[in-house]
């Protein structure tokens, strides 16, 4: 295939991508935006097989390989429960990372391959871009593979800190700076593993000393870089298809990054310098606890949804942790059948990552026309009858609203007190993931629902019949 | 007056960029998880590259080290291209409107 | 291996279309009439072509016909480019908060 | 200057004005956005100097041809009243496409300047692309000096029909399809001259057919075309600046028409094949005036609005032409000074384009949050007390939501029949834009003030003191 030919596929590839996440932008494009986004990849490869022509033994290998790999893909994406998304996500990212160093290292290898020069006698542009991808590649790997055993519970999600952290973590990244500069110079190749072993350090040291909590920015950050990477890459094989998808990659982990920090109220350093969330959860529990507290049963609470007229569902990170949507779903039917008005009410943060409510409400067939984002529904409380509040906490926090001294102070939240009642299905009075207590628990017009989210609205279905 | 094919594929870039800015933006938050995991299959296409690597032979042996290390990142990057396409799909598919 | 700058090209012009499908979408109704009024200017970037046209000399006078057509060209392309900015500027200068 | 320098500068322009467009997202940027654009301008016009690099008695030329035509532009800009937009946006645009057409000219006279082969031996590419320039630019050119001409008042605004014109211009475009088909074969002069002759005689018949009122459209579609050539001509001087700018301006023109048909209810085609609005005008007239309308005078309307809590401005094309904006915010001052609630509601084509009243209100001085689009504002009318519709018609009538038959059916109106009275200034019962009667002059709660919009304004100014 000549280099024109193919870089208009590659071109169209491009596009492809592009209109893959344009249909994102409602739920009914985004069906047809995925199967671009496969027409995209389908375009790269088989180009990508034409320009190399070489169809002997080594094209079998590739098929197999490619067959073994999506093979294992398909696997996990079946099996995989809604709940886990945000680690399928990290540990997905951990694979990029790593697919992007070996890429890196076959071209320092076989330069003459990618057309970037000989072994010793590389391109100076070509080993900038190369050294820069697999540097950020190595750290998206390592940093991934953090996150993702944070967020699988197999390390502490505890934030790991000592002394002379952000000092270890500068002459690191100086040293990196150095590798680069001397592997330029010298074309020696020792520089090279050394840059790269040191990468994987560096994206290790990075993560540990953030919060088990906080990892869905990380990952967000992480996506970024590794599209930053990706381009990079691109650069190096003269490629557009990827040079576009990695500017797209890298947008969008940025501006996800930075919609959790709004959403969080927090800045971007804050969660990255670490150390917030996870230590604060066990803090301010304790002088609290003395206030009085109305709390009720499954029967009270079916009694008081069934005799309302209106209805508001505020779900949270609870929800996803006792895997409650599908029990939710049924309660809400048995409550339509009973002529109560029904809507959900979700909270830009609500749960660990963006958008995690939505899936989860999604996979419990709710129809995404009765779920509402919180500028839709917000003035509605005023008019509701009963708010259910099944495992949320800080998004329904009012000290966001009054307290300036408070650390979510602005955060906008939803204002479920303003209904005629509030119930609050959660285990315990513990605080949520800012670790803040919330003075709703303890008005006049709460109900407190101790118990698993799960079980809780099973039994309240029950006591609706 | 050739100008250096480096300069067209920075504007791309940086065009991309600007292109990236403005889709991701208008994609609607109840989406923001399927975004998460379709960014992740499109990013895998640096299968590309790792094609260009197993396949590059300059001798007659198949396996060299700088093939294998292609071979391997085919592998990784398959699971995330089927993986992530895959997923995204399925959480597509639940997203449905009131029946009426 | 060489790809043709023309495919460059057309990849900056469609990715520009993107750019400008949404950069476009995002001005607010409000400011539509000064949208048409910078357009208008912008696009007279095409005195460039009009400079390059009026200073080609291939003999010694300076005023052969195509060079004559340049100079027109940049005598329209000017008063479009300073008509333009600085009507818009006129515009948006009005576009006033309250005071408080 | 290096070809790869300039490149690059030519890339940074490009950004410049896709910033300049962007800063247009809000009032607070914009200006910051014009500024922009200014410097992409000089830098481009800068770097093309060093390029060419040829510093002679030319580039004095050059720069005195520069000066005498900024100077003429910035007089008009200085001098034109802000009603005046329409006819200076449609001028503007007859120079840019004149200016596209004399660079193709000299580019096929002189092929060697611009790198594209020699006489008799252009490449054909840049044939092709030179050939479209010079069309769309010479189409973009007689087109907007007829919609100028038609705005301005010059020549009829009626659209001219006659027999046979949709075949005449079927032919005449496959005869520009021949022309740069034999072209593009023989390179004979001739045929260029005869293909520009023929596109400005096309620019002119296209829009003769198009009634005056429907020039906004037209003007969009034209600034979009003029986009086009800009950046066909983009591609012949391998100017990346100009590709991008092309692409920008194209797609600006096009979304400007497409918004403007949406607001109108009506097809882009109806528009363009023309020969509706200004006949209708006078059509509908004849059968309606016998119902009962009540009719004030000044003194009412002051009364009214003395007394009234909360009153709503809806501005339309009658304001425009009265020029009545300054007396309408001296009155709005005046009612606010009383304790009066004031806020204007802006339908999306109200006036005869985008933006228009916005421009009108600012210009005197009215703050832009007071203003609101129809979305905003809309529900807000069940709780106003009068609704003071000065100069506009068709984006009041309730028609657009009751008739299916209606032309307008459909389009979004503004609700003003429901705020407790309505008062309505314009000259006679006569219909607007649209020549559709509107059913609100004969309401009980309407009150008619016959009267040119600007003195009947003044008047109530005075009554309210
Ligand atoms: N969405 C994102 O992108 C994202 C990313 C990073 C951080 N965050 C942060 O996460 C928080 C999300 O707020 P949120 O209101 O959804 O959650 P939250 O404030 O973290 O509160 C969750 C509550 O659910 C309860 N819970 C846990 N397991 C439960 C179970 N099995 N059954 C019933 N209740 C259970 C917990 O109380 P008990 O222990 O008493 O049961 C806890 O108070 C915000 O602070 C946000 O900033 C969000
Ligand atoms: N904005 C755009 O982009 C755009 C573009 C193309 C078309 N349009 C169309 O233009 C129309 C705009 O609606 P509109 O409500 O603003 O205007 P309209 O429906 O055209 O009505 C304007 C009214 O102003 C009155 N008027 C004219 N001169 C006046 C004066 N000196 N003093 C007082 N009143 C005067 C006229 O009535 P009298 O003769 O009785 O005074 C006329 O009924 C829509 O139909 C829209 O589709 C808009």
């Amino acid at each position: 295939m000549s280099a024109n030919l193919s870089a208009i596929f590659y071109l169209i590839s491009g596009i492809l991508f592009i209109l893959a996440l344009r249909g994102l932008s409602s739920p009914e494009t985004s069906r047809r935006g995925n199967y671009f986004g496969i027409a995209g990849m389908i375009i790269a490869i088989t180009v990508t097989f034409l320009t190399v022509g070489n169809f002997g033994m080594g094209f079998i290998y590739v098929f197999v390989f490619l067959l073994i790999g999506g093979s294992i893909g398909a696997f996990i994406a079946f099996r995989i429960p809604m709940t886990a998304m945000p680690e399928l996500v990290a540990g997905f990212h951990s694979l990029v990372g790593l697919a992007a160093v070996f890429v890196a290292i076959s071209a320092f290898l076989r330069p003459e391959a990618f057309n970037l020069g000989t072994i010793g006698d590389i391109k100076l542009a070509s080993l900038i871009e190369m050294s820069i991808g697999a540097a950020v590649g190595a750290i998206t790997f390592s940093g991934s593979v953090i996150a993702f055993l944070k967020l699988q519970g197999l390390m502490s999600g505890a934030p790991i800190t000592f002394k002379g952290q952000h000092f270890l973590n500068l002459s690191i990244g100086i040293s990196i700076i150095v590798l680069i500069f001397l592997l330029c110079k010298t074309q020696v190749s020792n520089y090279f593993w050394l840059l790269i072993f040191i990468s994987f350090i560096v994206g290790f040291l990075l993560i540990i000393p953030i919060g088990g909590a906080d990892m869905p920015v990380v990952i967000s950050m992480l996506n970024s870089y590794s599209g930053w990477a990706a381009a990079g890459i691109g650069f190096t094989l003269e490629n557009s298809a990827l040079i576009i998808t990695g500017a797209l990659v890298g947008s969008s982990g940025a501006i996800l990054s930075y919609i959790m920090c709004k959403g969080m109220n927090r800045s971007f350093f804050n969660v990255i310098l670490g150390g917030w969330g996870a230590t604060d959860q066990t803090t301010s529990k304790s002088s609290k606890e003395q206030k009085p507290v109305k709390s009720g049963n499954a029967d009270d609470a079916a009694f008081l949804m069934k005799n309302a007229s209106s209805v508001i569902i505020v779900p949270g990170y609870g929800m996803a942790v006792a895997q409650a949507q599908h029990a939710l779903r049924e309660m809400v039917d048995a409550l339509k059948k009973n002529g109560v008005k029904v809507s959900y009410a979700i909270h830009p943060v609500a749960g660990r990552m963006p958008g995690h409510m939505n899936v989860l409400l999604a996979e419990a067939n709710v129809p995404y026309d009765e779920v509402f984002e919180l500028e839709e529904v917000n003035n509605d409380f005023a008019n509701c009858d009963v708010a259910y509040v099944i495992g949320a906490n800080d998004v329904t926090n009012p000290v966001a609203k009054s307290d300036p001294q408070s650390p979510i102070y602005g955060m906008p939240v939803l204002d479920v007190e303003k209904s005629k009642s509030v119930l609050f299905v959660k285990r315990s009075l513990s605080p949520g993931y800012a670790g803040i207590d919330n003075d709703l628990f303890y008005r006049e017009n709460t109900l407190m629902l101790f118990a698993d989210a799960k079980k809780m609205t099973e039994e309240i279905l029950k006591n609706l019949d | 007056m050739e100008i250096d094919p480096f300069i067209f594929r920075l504007s791309i870039f940086i065009l991309s960029i600007f292109v990236g800015y403005y889709v991701v933006w208008s994609v609607t938050p109840s989406l923001h998880t399927p975004l998460m995991s379709v960014t992740n299959a499109i990013s895998s296409v640096i299968v590309v590259g790792a094609i260009i690597a197993a396949l590059a032979s300059s001798s007659e042996k198949i396996f060299e080290t700088a093939n294998i290390f292609g071979f391997l990142a085919i592998l990784l990057a398959a699971i995330n291209i089927f993986g992530g396409f895959l997923v995204t799909q399925r959480m597509l598919q639940m997203y449905k409107k009131k029946k009426k």
